[in-house]
């Protein structure tokens, strides 16, 4: 789906979000309410250019007091490689982007990723990943590294880790591996208004990062959970 | 009436054929290729520096490029196959025959090329040999050579890295031979004169400085606490007993660490000024902090290394300098110094045999000797006395009269057990060996010959070969202290214990040594910055070694 | 040999703990005792470490008692898989819990490769936890000077850190320099030309443009007294701050956007002779910095 | 991943108290050692794990080479291997008893 498709299905009453190169702002409503959008399109990557554009609207929403949800929608690369984007600190530009998005969650907004193309790595960790509920669409392919890539570093045959995929989620990309990991939430169904999941999805209310708790449940991450727990108890001994 | 300037016409020709693409002696660069295909003849014998760093980048480029239906068959006398364009010539037949000495980087390859039969093998010199059949039986014809600079005489500015320039000259414009030089510019004044003009016959201004390889920088962050140990035991068992203070170092990590620990560890065994004082050593970055601290009265240098340059001229009480201030290093000098005027060889090997013969070549990786096996060789010729000499002399043979006994140099291999991919340092049979099966060759190339090895260093101990009266003693001594290698766990427990007690062989403790004591705080140095810095900033570290 | 500087770069993670916390203070939370290794790694046939290449847990400095966690950049170069990555996220969620102060002693290469998925989302759950701590009144301390310097996610959660110490040796970014070469060639990035690298991604860089607060020199002593200092600052995240971050990272595109180097950057900061940097002694490149740098206080 | 257990008779048990103690790191060439302590004082257990197959011999000498010359009687040994030579297996061997009979602060 393209984005406008998507902002149509999800916002039948209307919404006025506009694109600024790969990226996207605006606001919908959404039943009695409004939500404000944001987007990283085009399966472009992510550089300081961008993420510095992102992260002022952000902060213009956290500072809001309408409590609206944000939503976000995804479709990037990694982000941008470039001499230029890490001369100038693009790990700061990126936490900054994730930390914004933190301070609105905190700040009473619901942050809801939905990635409905690509995603990658850095990228994918400050933009999606940085939501307080991550939704993906049937199609979505986001992944951490490449298969050809990682054949090149762990010096084993693509087959072979074609092979070992199919026995875990743990490493290969795609939705399905991340979903298992407990990144992604829920895959909606584009078969059905995106508006009603999303309505329902809000009608939920999030307590807490419950990623790996969800990770576990789903087998593709077996120890994070009890690990992450059992450290926060100790401590507090 | 036989003709007694035949070789003097020849040359004679050549620079007037050379002469259509040059102005005077200055070649047109676009024509290089032209050039050479002018004074060139086929089978010429041909020596293009290749040295063991400095290399005739530009003029190799343009051998390889000449035609090979014009210029053919071509011996190369070089001491140092170094660049990929040393061997392509052999691959389209400009080259035939060679003889060398050293082939470091290209060592895998000259392999192949001689199991191929693309190369017709002369023989594999040490450098000192090369550089005397240069004026015996293999003075070349060509010279290419490489300078920092010439003048519009065509004297040439050889810089720090002088190294082969001046023999190669020497046999080749004195035995008649055309010599052409490579050169990263024609200025009006040099800074000084190493090469006279009048034995220069073709200058080339290449625009740019020639290659030069940094190959005698250890970074010091790579140190392991094994290779420390290693040096611990050399200094203690080795330098402090028999007093050593002239040496040749190898290159490796174990002579490198024990450059780092005289600062600290020689320092606090209070050996300063009794031993390493006297040096024939390519500039180590690592001997910094000894020379800052005093350690150090004299180097003479083979040749320079990368980012040492400013360093060498600001301490000229230390090293050999020119008037204008800059080093000035000489292979063949340094390698007469290193075999006749040195106690002590100390250096690093791949594989060691139960006799004690030592060599750097494996069935797939032929890289030659450079300098070892002269530095690592009793000098047949020394006559003058020196305190280890004569003990080394004495242990090796106590019976004859002190008078009439001649010294022993100290040649000592040191590594650890098993080196690089776990591959063991004492083996069987060399590899040597089944190389010259092979190839059929009279001779394995062996670099430091059994009766020439006096001390094997591991981290399990010293095997002192002087001590040893028989053959069965000299094989358990090295068994001894082979470690966990075959060779080692072959070894004959009673009697390794029983040359211990004869102190053939020397355990860490038996030298009050714990080697949990070796670790990295005991260097004088732990990177590479840590150089840059004992130097006063003076040592500019080339980037692959940078990280700051 | 006594009074010999411990190098940061060159200790393990547990030895930089003990260098950092006051003496017998440390007490570790799933000790490698307890064998909780990645149960991924052996999918590849590699080796496991028994904490997973990270540790964890409480101590004191200066009698205050802090948690602490330290990477060790030798194994799998510190990335973070699902277990590594767990302990961090448990500890931070611990000092929102307690209110408690956090020093991390970076050394990452970031998400481990073979357990990527498990590391990635490991790294949103750290920043989220990290960003929470502040937001509770913890203070989250960085430091950074390892083998491994701080490279793709382990940059991300940097940048949530309230203050950065680094060393020269420390890098901090988010693309490696052999990742950009690969994927952008070498004219874009020579990741072999180290002088480059440092000057472009290394700690002093990183402290004349305001990426990290603190420049020591590479000695567990010096980042001690660093982190106790920075341990004293002011705590907390909220608008304010992260208005002021949002000012002071657009101030610098529109300053150093066109910067073709650091260097270029460093003498539009007013520095005489930027060349000179790389090579300067830490004391002097302090004081210097101290003049010349962009500061990140209140805006991280 | 290859699996190697030793159980060898050990003449000199470790002194000390302390529980546990742990050197190196999993990294290539290099190992982690983990000593604990047993209730056998007069064996030292040992149990490898290693990535680099087939070298059961040397493993064998150099454990029964440690045992013979260091104080390993008493303890628990769990090595993961990163492929390390035998000189630095010896050397993470003694620095482990020497951190295990450290006393504790």
């Amino acid at each position: 789906m393209t984005p406008a498709e998507i902002l149509d299905s999800l916002f039948p009453a209307g919404h006025a979000v506009t694109s600024e190169g790969d990226l996207l702002f605006g606001r919908a409503t959404l039943g009695d309410g409004m939500v404000h959008v944001i987007g990283a399109t085009g399966g472009a990557p992510i550089g300081i250019d961008q993420a510095i554009r992102l992260s002022a609207r952000v902060l213009e929403v956290a500072g809001s007091d309408d409590a609206a949800p944000l939503l976000f929608l995804v479709d990037t690369a990694s982000q941008r490689m470039s001499r230029r984007d890490e001369l100038l600190g693009l790990s700061e530009y990126l936490a900054h982007l994730a930390k914004t998005l933190l301070l609105a969650e905190a700040q009473g907004h619901r942050t809801i990723g939905l990635l409905y193309g690509g995603s990658a790595a850095g990228a994918f960790i400050a933009t999606a990943l940085a939501c307080g509920t991550l939704v993906a669409l049937p199609g979505a392919h986001p992944e951490v590294m490449d298969l050809p890539s990682m054949a090149r570093v762990t010096k084993l045959p693509i087959e072979l880790l074609e092979e070992k995929a199919k026995a875990t989620p743990v490493f290969a990309p795609g939705l399905d591996n991340l979903v298992r990991v407990g990144g992604i939430a829920e895959v909606w169904d584009v078969g059905r208004s995106l508006g009603d999941q999303l309505t329902a999805l809000l009608a939920h209310s999030r307590s807490g990062d419950d990623r790996a708790t969800v990770g576990a449940a789903r087998g593709g991450r077996p120890k994070a959970a009890a690990i992450a727990d059992e450290i926060l108890a100790t401590a507090q001994r | 009436m036989r003709q007694w300037n035949t070789r003097k016409t020849l040359r004679e020709e050549r620079i007037a054929a050379g002469g259509a693409f040059a102005t005077g002696k200055t070649i047109d660069p676009a024509r290089l290729v032209d050039f050479l295909e002018a004074v060139l003849r086929p089978s010429d014998r041909v020596c293009i520096e290749g040295d063991n760093q400095k290399q005739a980048d530009v003029l190799a480029r343009g051998l390889a490029a000449v035609d090979p239906a014009r210029i053919h068959d071509l011996h190369m006398v070089q001491s140092g196959v170094v660049l990929p364009e040393h061997l392509d010539i052999f691959e389209t037949g400009i080259a035939k025959r060679l003889d060398f000495s050293y082939s470091g980087p290209q060592s895998a390859r000259i392999a192949k090329m001689l199991f191929g039969g693309k190369i017709e093998l002369g023989a594999i010199h040490t450098y000192l040999e090369l550089f005397a059949r240069y004026f015996v039986d293999l003075t070349p014809q060509v010279a290419l050579i490489a300078a920092v600079s010439a003048d519009r005489h065509g004297n040439l500015y050889t810089g720090p890295n002088t190294e082969d320039t001046p023999t190669v000259v020497e046999a080749t414009s004195f035995g008649s031979g055309l010599v052409i030089a490579q050169v990263g510019e024609i200025v009006d004044t040099l800074p000084r004169v190493d090469i006279p003009g009048d034995q220069v016959h073709f200058v080339l201004d290449a625009g740019r400085p020639f290659y030069v390889e940094p190959l005698f920088t250890r970074d010091p962050a790579a140190m392991t606490e094994t290779q420390i140990l290693t040096a611990m035991l050399a200094i203690k068992g080795l330098y402090e007993p028999y007093g050593v203070r002239r040496l040749n170092h190898g290159i490796g990590f174990n002579t490198a660490a024990i450059e780092l620990l005289l600062p600290t560890y020689g320092e606090k065994l209070g050996l300063k000024g009794k031993i390493c004082t006297h040096w024939a050593l390519n500039p180590h970055p690592t001997l910094i902090p000894a020379i800052e601290a005093g350690w150090v009265e004299q180097v003479h240098c083979f040749g320079s290394e990368v980012g040492m340059e400013d360093y060498l001229a600001a301490r000229p009480d230390i090293f050999f300098t020119g008037p204008d201030g800059s080093l000035r290093s000489n292979r063949a000098f340094s390698q007469t110094a290193g075999l006749y005027a040195c106690d002590m060889f100390i250096g690093s090997t791949l594989q060691i045999d139960l006799a004690g013969h030592s060599s750097t070549i494996t069935a797939n990786r032929i890289a030659g000797f450079g300098g070892a096996p002269n530095m690592g060789s009793d000098a047949r010729g020394r006559r003058h006395p020196s305190a280890p000499w004569l003990q080394a002399g004495a242990e090796a043979d106590p019976d004859t009269a002190a008078p009439l006994r001649r010294g022993r140099k100290l040649v000592v291999q040191i590594g650890e057990t098993f080196g690089e991919g776990n591959a063991p340092l004492f083996v069987e049979k060399l590899g040597a060996l089944e190389l010259a099966e092979k190839l059929d060759l009279d001779l394995a190339p062996i670099m430091v010959y059994a009766d020439d090895t006096t001390h094997i260093v591991t981290e399990e101990g010293i095997a002192n070969l002087l001590l040893c009266r028989t053959a069965d003693e000299r094989e358990q001594a090295i068994r001894g202290v082979a470690g966990f290698t075959e060779i080692g766990r072959g070894r004959d427990t009673a009697m390794v214990e029983r040359l211990r007690a004869r102190k053939i062989i020397q355990r860490p403790e038996d030298l009050g040594i714990d080697p949990l004591d070796a670790n990295r705080n005991m260097l004088a140095a732990r990177s590479i910055k840590d150089l840059m810095l004992a130097s006063g900033g003076l040592y500019r570290p080339p980037s692959r070694f940078r990280n700051w | 040999m006594s009074n010999v500087r411990q190098s940061w770069y060159e200790a393990g993670a547990r030895e930089r703990i003990a260098a950092l916390v006051d003496a017998a203070s440390f007490a570790e939370f799933i000790g490698p005792e307890r064998r909780e290794i990645s149960p991924h790694l052996s999918i590849f046939d590699l080796p496991a470490q028994f904490d997973d290449g990270i540790v964890v847990g409480a101590a004191a400095i200066d009698g205050t008692p802090v948690l602490v966690a330290a990477q060790e950049g030798r194994f799998m170069g510190g990335a973070f898989g699902e277990v590594h990555g767990a302990k961090l996220t448990g500890l931070l969620r611990a000092a929102k819990a307690l209110g408690r102060d956090v020093v991390i002693a970076f050394d990452t290469g970031g998400v481990r490769l073979q357990e990527a998925n498990a590391g990635e989302i490991a790294i949103a759950e750290i920043m989220r936890a990290v960003a929470e701590a502040r937001m509770a009144g913890a203070r989250v301390v960085g430091l950074i000077g390892g083998r491994a310097g701080c490279y793709g996610g382990g940059g991300l959660i940097a940048g949530c850190c309230s203050t950065l110490i680094v060393s020269e040796q420390g890098r901090i970014s988010v693309s490696g320099p052999e990742v950009i070469e690969t994927n952008k060639g070498v004219e874009e990035f020579d990741s072999r030309d180290r002088g480059f690298v440092w000057r472009t991604m290394g700690g002093k860089h990183r402290t004349l443009i305001g990426g990290a607060d603190v420049f020591v020199d590479d000695d567990a002593t010096a980042f001690r007294e660093a982190a106790r200092a920075a341990l004293a600052r002011p705590a907390g995240l909220d608008a304010a701050m992260l208005s002021a971050e949002q000012a002071r990272l657009e101030r610098r595109i529109a300053r150093f956007g066109d910067a073709p180097d650091a260097t270029d950057i460093w003498r539009g900061l007013g520095i005489a002779d930027p060349q000179a940097i790389p090579d300067m002694p830490a004391a002097g490149f302090a004081d210097l910095a101290a003049q010349y740098r962009e500061s990140a206080d209140d805006a991280r | 991943m290859e699996i190697l257990h030793f159980d060898i008779a050990a003449p000199t048990p470790a002194t000390g108290t302390r529980a546990m103690a742990l050197v190196g790191v999993v990294a290539s060439g290099n190992l982690e050692v983990l000593l604990e302590r047993s209730d056998v004082s007069d064996r030292c257990v040992i149990e490898v794990t290693t990535a680099a197959h087939g070298f059961r011999d040397l493993w064998d000498a150099v454990t029964a080479d440690f045992v013979a010359r260091r104080a390993a009687g008493g303890l628990r040994i769990a090595i993961n291997d990163g492929g390390a030579r035998p000189d630095t297996v010896s050397l993470r061997l003694a620095q482990g008893v020497r951190m295990i009979e450290e006393p504790e602060a």
